[in-house]
């Protein structure tokens, strides 16, 4: 389907990230936001507030993070698309409602400005710390879709496709991205509304009194519908059966959660997007996403220019993980660089699916946030000159 | 407006069949528990207020109350512990056609849902909040609850409980709400019929339905079963309509004041939220947004 | 300096409490010399939880004094702001309010195009000493933050009270949830010319209507048994000599300098 | 040091793990515990409910979670022993405050009885899937410990260990253990107090003006300190320098947040807990913790009896994960076999470790329950039998799925 006009604001705009994002939830049809205000993200509420009257779409403060990711999920059962947006420590309160979200298969989107932490670090300055928290953070098995978007285009685009692929699959997505991405000022595109996809609700279109809630396709994902439509169905977080009454014994939980792994897992080759720089020749392979990316494809020029052959890839989808592209690469590469704005999250992944065939260097937040291609080509070239293979991560401090 | 269920005429029907999940039954709750008192009340007075039931949506949380939306046949939402008002909210402001009503325990209300429930009373969110006060936490075993009496047993105040309960109806009325009422589970009528009022009401309603629980707060504390809790209800209730609210605190084994004490008229979140956007509307306030401004 | 750690540091001058028996836990960033200064042991936590932080650091010594500064309007913290209370956990929480009202007094605020307004602008904020009254604080006030010497004798009054103390400092800043240095001065002087000191009113009558003035002055001042008085209570009446009561008895400090 | 007696219940017991854990609380000094109920940890509250008056530790049911950890890392910073304890969905609203523990550098205990997740799932059964939430549930970089113990026996023992690796570390430490540990009713034997080993705090004596909060000794710990001694604490959860003291240049991250992970990282030797059986000569070792590694046992059992050389490494400390090791003995074995009540998450790391030496198979299981001991076996014998490298995890079929999925199956009503 193509996307409502009335949320598409075709032009060419200078925006940040944020209002990127903004807009971008608007193009793809998101008609609630549940928020509470926390820097660095407030300017995507304010965007979406300031458009939202126009737009017709609805939106509404509330007193915590735990309370708008609830919120956002009620709405999302009244058939509107919904997100919220937040950073790290409101990331770290909506973990529970994370895993209401899976449980109950809710499309939603929640996009994460992450900033330093822990706790309540430096709210200002660019991180990539809750990458694995996206993947982990909420308790219980789940997989999850998260983005990286590098740009303020990337926000735009990304957070269309991250509404879509939460409608696809019924899952909330999540999008990653970092203070540096937010605050950055850039042409932003935004296309005809004809020229967005957009992917709709797939609702249920049988008899009102045999919709089963949790009843899934072939593809696991089980079509929704929405409330005050006559169907009273019943969801709840216990585990349940298709009907969506609980039922609390190991068989239903096999029934019930396993599924909730395979929608993801099986869509894998779907949902997994890369892009690449000159990998074909490339003897060090830089793996990067989001704003770190940035400065990756300075440092592979300056890299290439000096005579090494090195190559990019990054990450679309940070989670599911390009497992197997990975693979590709460290078999065919000497060295594999993952420089990231953390102490060391997603090189991990990188690390168990190089199997030891390339060895793995990683450069871990340094002084100089996001703008930090000469450390990366440092390392781009330490990783060129090191011959033996050692077992292990390669820390470059 | 409700279909009648084609049976046959020997089955016995349950009165309120077309409203609650037979398929489920039986029900989880114990024997003398008031909670199943509490839903016969709503449903009724849903029958009564004649509001379509396919336009309610009901949300509960974790707990013995919590397990309501579960029997009762409309869109019903069992959520996380604590978060129902949360949750409804974000049904009522994205549809506001949507009559939405919050079913839940004391403990989720009010412990961990405290803050959801000052705030959505402040915002006057147009919903209906029954809580269900049983003095107790009564799926986990039996713990002190913010609303169990001062000096009375739960298995985390082994030696008798050290902390002063909440006035619901007066936290409720201090953070804004439009209609409160407080009836236990033996008034059954008078609980109908404040339901039936609440329900009709535009804003935010609280009604406290208390309720036995033979199980853990009678049996810890010796008082008898679900009867006996009856019957101190009936001796010890008084009927106090318009009460002043801070007058309304339930000691151990006191007299409670039961009655409607709040009915009152406020704008609701949803009417302030259109005035506010006719206001931006004609203003234009909007085309600011749209420059790529920094703070 | 702003005004409320002057208030802070005077109130704290006039209760006559050693300053080193007292912790300020706080969801708004201090400054570092300002905290010096105050002689104070301060702990900067995770938005909303002053109270329950202060809970724990009272429960985990009894001798402290602990004063939790709640920023935010108390959106996140609502909850432990009325079960501490219900409890009457022995604290004197200083709630910053940084709403920004349109109008007050039937005048419009000379301010109310605010970035991003705590509430969007059509939302009403609580009473919050109705609020605190109503769940059982024995103590609440209300001041604008250019109130300094009532607002110092208030703190003063409220820290030698045996139980929660509640007092709502209006002090409205276009910047949400960041410092409270960043007070907006013409709004507030306009609040403190639109306020009136209504010592002892019923709380339920202070709410900030646009029609009325702000009433300020101290609402609530009752007796109840703390936390830990009915814990000791209840525990020694249960458990006899198996039980030692928790904290030593409530004593009367003399006056003491700024280092106690 | 030793334990104080007062606390200490000396004697043998017939109790579950949740009670065990909570005298092992007492046993260990600790004088401050706030919780919130939640099934399957309730037990554990309740015993410290009963017997904290009388051994002078204070209780407090907080109004949630969020307020429970709070109140912890408050009363840990006025200077007694905490704990808090939490089963799945508690543990998700705790993340936030977890991640500020790890900041402040505070040390307290955290017993999470994990159940069926995710969201409310399954409260009153088993799981183990909060495990990569322990590591990584909170937002930004921290390293803690986490400790998985399988029995009742364990989770007093574990618990002791778990305040005494706290106070050395000046970290929070998790006790992930389970509904089935957390029930189960064992024989626990409580030794004399003189004979348990405590930590006291590693607390600040110098003059009050030098105190720097967070200025690490050799072992990069700070030296700790409290509220109401005079010392002017600024404590921030900020990213903070040696006085406490918030900066604002991003340079400080890796000048001061790099110590949070490096003092856990570096001192990885010491921390690590393994019970190793067998693994010289294995072709397949079978890796597990908590309630999982009990299941194993039966598993290995019946592989041996078919021939097969199996050695079981568990874990007993989850995190930090012990990467050379397992490097270590992906060089010599030929298969990793990895059960555990989830649909895989320390197998990642595992496999991660085994740098494609060794295949990796994972038995799963969706929580509810425990493992089927011959769906172990058979993995074991599988993965003794695979010559070829696999690469990705190899997800082992069990017994359970293969009747839900495929055995026609019905859900009773």
């Amino acid at each position: 389907m193509k996307a409502d006009k009335a949320g598409v604001l075709t032009g060419s705009h200078v925006l940040n990230g944020n209002q990127a994002c903004a807009e971008g939830a608007l193009a793809a049809g998101c008609r609630f936001l549940g928020l509470y205000p926390i820097v660095p993200s407030i300017e995507v509420s304010e965007r979406f507030l300031a458009r939202a009257p126009e737009v017709g779409a609805t939106f509404i403060q509330m007193e915590d993070e735990i309370s708008a990711l609830a919120a956002v999920l009620g709405a999302s059962w009244t058939g509107k698309k919904s997100m919220t947006v937040t950073s790290g420590p409101g990331l770290s309160l909506m973990m529970e409602h994370l895993g209401l979200g899976i449980m109950l298969e809710t499309p939603c989107v929640i996009a994460d400005i992450q900033s330093v932490g822990p706790g309540l670090g430096l709210p200002t300055h660019a991180a990539q710390g809750d990458m694995m928290q996206a993947r982990w953070g909420s308790h219980g098995d789940y997989e999850i879709v998260a983005l990286a978007p590098s740009s303020p285009q990337e926000m735009f685009d990304f957070t269309i496709k991250a509404f879509n692929f939460s409608e696809r699959y019924r899952i909330p997505v999540a999008i990653m991205s970092d203070a540096y991405v937010a605050q950055l000022e850039e042409t932003v595109v935004i296309p005809p509304a004809d020229q967005i996809n957009i992917e709709t609700r797939r609702y249920y279109e049988g008899a009102k009194d045999s919709y089963l809630p949790f009843k899934r396709d072939k593809d696991f994902v089980p079509p929704m519908v929405d409330i005050g439509q006559g169907y009273r169905f019943h969801v709840t977080g216990l585990t349940h059966d298709d009907r969506g009454y609980p039922i609390m014994f190991e068989e239903c939980q096999e029934y019930n959660v396993h599924p909730l792994m395979w929608k993801v897992r099986n869509a894998v080759d779907k949902i997994v997007e890369v892009q690449e720089t000159n990998t074909d020749d490339a003897e060090v392979v830089v793996i990067s996403y989001g704003a770190t990316s940035r400065a990756v494809l300075k440092a592979i020029k300056q890299a290439r220019e000096s005579g090494i052959k090195a190559g990019g890839l990054k990450l679309v989808t940070v989670w599911p993980f390009p497992e197997k592209r990975v693979t590709e690469l460290a078999k065919k590469a000497k060295a594999i660089v993952v420089p990231e704005m953390n102490f060391g999250q997603i090189v991990l992944e990188v690390e168990r699916n190089g199997y030891g065939e390339a060895n793995i260097f990683f450069l871990p937040h340094g002084d100089k946030g996001a703008e930090y291609s000469e450390d990366i080509l440092a390392a781009i070239k330490r990783a060129s000159q090191t011959s033996e293979a050692k077992s292990g991560i390669i820390e470059i401090s | 407006m409700m279909e009648t269920p084609k049976t046959d005429e020997k089955q016995e029907i349950h009165p309120m069949e077309n409203l609650l999940r037979m398929d489920r039954m039986p029900h989880i709750w114990c024997p003398t528990c008031g909670i199943g008192l509490a839903v016969t009340a709503f449903t009724a007075a849903l029958e009564k207020a004649n509001i379509d039931p396919n336009t309610v949506s009901i949300v509960s949380g974790i707990g013995c109350t919590g397990r309501v939306a579960g029997y009762v046949k409309l869109d019903s939402f069992h959520t996380t512990h604590g978060r129902p008002i949360a949750f409804a909210t974000g049904i009522k402001v994205a549809s506001p056609k949507t009559k939405v009503v919050v079913f839940s325990g004391d403990g989720d209300l009010m412990a961990i849902g405290g803050n959801h429930f000052i705030h959505a009373a402040r915002r006057n969110i147009d919903m209906l909040v029954v809580c269900v006060n049983n003095f107790i936490y009564a799926m986990t075993g039996g713990q002190v609850a913010p609303t169990t009496p001062l000096a009375a047993y739960a298995t985390t105040s082994p030696y008798g409980c050290v902390e002063p309960p909440f006035n619901i109806p007066y936290l409720a009325e201090s953070s804004g709400a439009v209609y409160v009422a407080r009836w236990t589970t033996l008034h059954i009528r008078r609980l109908t019929n404040s339901l039936t009022e609440a329900l009709q009401k535009t804003g935010f309603s609280v009604v406290e339905a208390i309720s036995p629980c033979g199980m853990y707060y009678s049996r810890i504390n010796r008082l008898g079963d679900g009867l006996d809790m009856m019957r101190f209800y009936h001796d010890n209730v008084e009927i106090r309509h318009g009460e002043d609210t801070k007058n309304l605190d339930i000691g151990f084994q006191t007299k409670i004041i039961c009655g409607k004490f709040v009915d009152r008229e406020r704008p609701s979140y949803n009417e302030r939220y259109n005035q506010w956007l006719s206001e931006v509307k004609t203003a234009g306030r909007h085309s600011k947004g749209q420059k790529g401004s920094k703070k | 300096m702003n005004s409320i750690i002057d208030a802070l540091d005077k109130g704290i001058e006039m209760a006559g409490i050693a300053r080193k028996r007292i912790s300020v836990p706080s969801d708004i960033p201090f400054d570092p010399d300002a905290v010096k200064t105050l002689g104070v042991d301060y702990f900067q936590i995770p938005r909303g939880r002053a109270i329950a932080f202060g809970t724990g650091l009272k429960l985990g010594n009894p001798d402290l004094k602990v004063i939790p500064v709640a920023g935010d309007l108390m959106t996140l913290g609502g909850n432990h702001f009325v079960h501490g209370s219900r409890r009457n956990m022995e604290l004197l929480v200083i709630c910053v309010n940084n709403f920004v009202y349109k109008n007050i007094g039937g005048k419009p605020a000379p301010f109310t195009q605010a970035v991003f307004s705590p509430y969007s602008t059509f939302e009403e904020p609580f009473n919050f000493p109705h609020l605190g009254n109503s769940c059982g604080a024995v103590y609440t006030a209300r001041w604008t933050a250019l109130h300094a010497e009532e607002l110092a004798a208030s703190i003063a009054e409220a820290l030698n009270k045996r139980g929660l103390s509640m007092i709502e400092v209006l002090a409205p800043g276009p910047n949400y949830y960041r410092s409270i240095d960043g007070i907006e001065s013409e709004l507030l002087q306009f609040y403190f010319n639109n306020s009136v000191v209504k010592n002892n009113e019923d709380p339920r009558n202070v709410a900030i209507t646009p029609d009325e003035k702000i009433a300020v002055g101290k609402f609530t001042d009752k007796e109840r048994p703390t936390f830990i008085d009915s814990y000791n209570v209840q525990h020694s009446k249960m458990l006899g000599d198996k039980f030692t009561p928790h904290g030593s008895p409530p004593k009367v400090e003399k006056l003491g300098g700024k280092n106690g | 040091m030793k334990a104080d007696p007062r606390g200490v219940l000396t004697g043998v017991y017939y109790i579950d793990g949740d009670v065990a854990a909570g005298y092992g609380a007492l046993a260990a000094g600790c004088k401050f515990v706030a919780g919130y109920p939640i099934t399957p940890s309730t037990e554990a509250f309740e015993a410290i409910c009963h017997r904290g008056p009388q051994v002078g530790a204070v209780f407090i049911q907080m109004e949630d979670e969020l307020g429970s950890i709070s109140a912890i890392i408050g009363a840990t910073w006025s200077g007694v022993k905490t704990m808090t304890i939490t089963s799945g969905p508690g543990y998700s609203l705790m993340q936030e405050c977890i991640g500020f523990g790890a900041m402040l550098e505070t040390p307290f205990v955290l017993l999470n009885i994990q159940r069926g997740g995710p969201s409310t799932g399954v409260p009153t059964k088993t799981g183990q899937a909060d495990m990569m939430q322990s590591r990584w549930g909170s937002h930004g970089d921290y390293e803690l410990i986490a400790i998985a113990p399988e029995s009742p026996q364990e989770m007093f023992d574990y618990t002791i260990k778990a305040f005494n690796l706290a106070e050395k570390y000046r970290c929070p430490i998790m006790i992930m253990s389970d509904e089935c540990v957390g029930h189960m009713t064992e024989k626990v034997v409580i030794p004399e107090a003189d004979k348990i080993e405590v930590e006291p705090r590693r607390l600040y004596t110098g003059p009050a003006e030098d105190y720097l909060p967070f200025k690490p000794e050799p072992d990069l710990v700070p030296k700790m300190a409290k509220a109401g001694d005079g010392l002017k604490l600024y404590i921030t959860g900020q990213t903070h320098d040696e006085r406490g003291y918030p900066v604002k240049d991003a340079e400080y991250k890796s000048k001061y947040g790099r110590r949070l992970v490096d003092k856990i990282r570096l001192n990885k030797d010491k921390i690590i807990e393994l019970k190793e059986e067998g693994t010289d000569n294995a072709d397949v070792i079978v890796v597990s913790y908590g309630i999982s590694s009990r299941v194993a046992i039966k598993g290995v059992e019946l592989a041996r009896e078919k021939g097969i050389k199996v050695g079981t490494l568990r874990l007993v400390t989850v995190w930090p994960f012990p990467d050379e090791k397992m490097s270590e003995l992906a060089k010599k074995a030929k298969a990793f076999v990895v059960p555990e009540i989830n649909y895989g998450q320390v197998v990642y790391d595992v496999a991660r470790c085994a740098h494609g030496r060794a295949n990796v198979v994972l038995v799963p299981h969706g929580g509810a329950g425990v493992h089927n001991p011959n769906d172990i076996a058979d993995a074991i014998e599988m993965a003794a039998k695979e010559d070829k490298k696999i690469e990705g995890l190899i997800e082992f079929k069990t017994r359970l799925e293969k009747s839900v999925f495929e055995g026609g199956f019905k859900l009773k009503e």
